[in-house]
């Protein structure tokens, strides 16, 4: 169909981060916040997964920075405020909350 | 100006949620952007009143004062208030446009906004 | 959002343990007033339509779901990794295909995860 | 007759922890043993006052008056309670032994019981 | 060491069951409740290595119960009431609560 | 329990998300007072110790425990499945081999999970 869906992942479940690697038809971006940001740690296999796909990966830059984890995550990776977060909600077609 | 829905589930100082929920709706506001908050199950309790201060906390209580200040709609089920006893405990109409609902007023949020987040 | 818009609930843990699928059963109920969600179950909120299972506070949320047609889908993936097949289950739900599953999400305006 | 201590850390109404808390304190309870209870965290809300009685749901409150009249030892977090602005609402020493603590009297528990055991 | 250790696990995380599967130096009872009856199902790779490993594993009958597993668990596990769990904890040395 | 017997706090949980690691850590030092507990990190909880990281309202837990030469262990198992190193993480702790963390747990009489 190639709309423009948004995986708004918020929990480590990793069923979140799953689903949104096999979506393969649709523009996918995955934004990751709260204790999903740790799913954007270099050494986790789905992100690097994501990137290879093409897939857009956005973290929220304030939950990156209190966990400590801004050299662990690789540089395409987008790091977004608050504001940008919001700003990237509206861009979507679809959301899909996990 | 677009609308934007948040729901969420889980109360204060277990979880992050009810703090991003804070600092989304106020970045979202700021923006001039109409929010709307359904708060359901554990995360009625994120809007009870007198919850102290703690240095290096975020406080809660502060965080939805703030938002509803600025024009945020709070929707609380009335269902998970009661069940957890703590209706009387919440904060008040003096605060905003915050309170009781059922849950059809999710499906209500759902219609009044453009794009609906949920904070887990 | 347009009344046209097609809705997800996500159930994803498991039944009596937390209350989460019962509460996203009930908020299927609550936003089918206004909407037609589609109820899918995946992981171990498989075992929320397990036969002989105990459904005092959520069988009034499935029956009302059936009563206005609105489906209840159970991943199959998710059902195999648990070792059960259909006949674990009570007929009131569907069981689909992964891929079936993702292209239902993949079509929907929006999800909503309990 | 030994001495069971029970730590948990989940409010009611979201997870079975406070239901298992109940039922296994009143099971020890009625074999003789006394019970320690140490409310962490959410668990503090698990003794709210005015839960709403929902057919089929266990009602925690009632969980709690029962085996406090047994004899059951609650101790609730105070800080926990004081963060999430539920201390003015809590069963009072009318239900029984059951009052604030801090964190330092899960020592005493550990020290007071025989076992301890957590429900997550 | 041989002493009596009972593993009491009351969730569904998986570090809970791996450690007292790890655990080949004590007498290990494993005791299930709550969400972590599930690990009880006969479909569950972890179950199956615990009775062959001749461990005891308990799981609370009434949880059992209520989420329809009676004949999704193998024989072998034991069904225990509430008092009988009570029973159970003080017959170990120590308790691992996960 | 007499008060030789020994406690280990288990942190599992990762931080920020949860309040777990933090109160776990809470905990070590209030029973540190009669007993001398062994805090260990496993999973997502090595996230906790990770430098850099913002240890606002726990610092003064880790730093209280050091003071009074109590341990915190890291498994190195946990730490490697993260891709992390010794080099990531603060100096107070003590990264144990999973076989010792093992062991410790094997020893103790009494586990607190968080």
């Amino acid at each position: 169909m190639g709309k423009k869906a948004l995986y708004f992942i918020t929990t480590e479940k990793r069923s979140g981060i799953e689903m949104a690697l096999e979506n393969t038809e649709d523009e996918v971006t995955i934004c990751l916040l709260q204790n999903a940001v740790f799913f954007a740690n270099k050494a986790d296999k789905q992100i690097t997964k994501a990137l290879d796909q093409n897939k857009t990966v956005i973290a929220l830059k304030e939950d990156v920075e209190i966990r400590g984890l801004k050299n662990l995550i690789p540089d395409n990776v987008k790091l977004l405020d608050y504001g940008e977060v919001i700003d990237k909600i509206f861009e979507y077609d679809s959301i899909i909350n996990m | 100006m677009a609308k934007l829905g948040i729901l969420f589930f889980t109360g204060p100082y277990q979880s992050q949620a009810c703090e991003t929920v804070c600092k989304l709706a106020n970045a979202a506001l700021d923006k001039g952007h109409e929010v709307r908050i359904f708060c359901y199950m554990d995360a009625v309790n994120a809007v009870l009143q007198n919850q102290k201060k703690i240095d290096g906390i975020y406080n809660i209580e502060e965080g939805f004062k703030e938002i509803l200040s600025k024009g945020a709609v709070v929707r609380l089920c009335n269902l998970c208030l009661l069940v957890r006893g703590t209706t009387k405990n919440c904060l008040t109409r003096d605060c905003g446009d915050i309170k009781r609902a059922g849950t059809p007023d999710l499906a209500k949020i759902i219609e009044l906004t453009d794009r609906l987040i949920a904070i887990c | 959002m347009s009344e046209e818009k097609n809705l997800i609930i996500l159930l994803r843990e498991a039944p009596h343990g937390s209350l989460h699928p019962v509460e996203g059963l009930r908020m299927s109920v609550a936003v089918s007033s206004d909407y037609d969600p589609i109820t899918i179950a995946i992981d171990d909120a498989v075992y929320t339509f397990l036969k002989g299972s105990d459904k005092t506070i959520y069988q009034m949320h499935i029956d009302f779901l059936k009563e206005i047609d609105l489906d209840v889908f159970v991943d199959k993936r998710s059902l195999e990794e648990l070792g059960l097949t259909k006949e674990d289950l009570i007929e009131q739900v569907e069981i689909k295909e992964h891929e079936e599953i993702l292209k239902l999400i993949s079509e929907c305006d929006l999800l909503i995860p309990f």
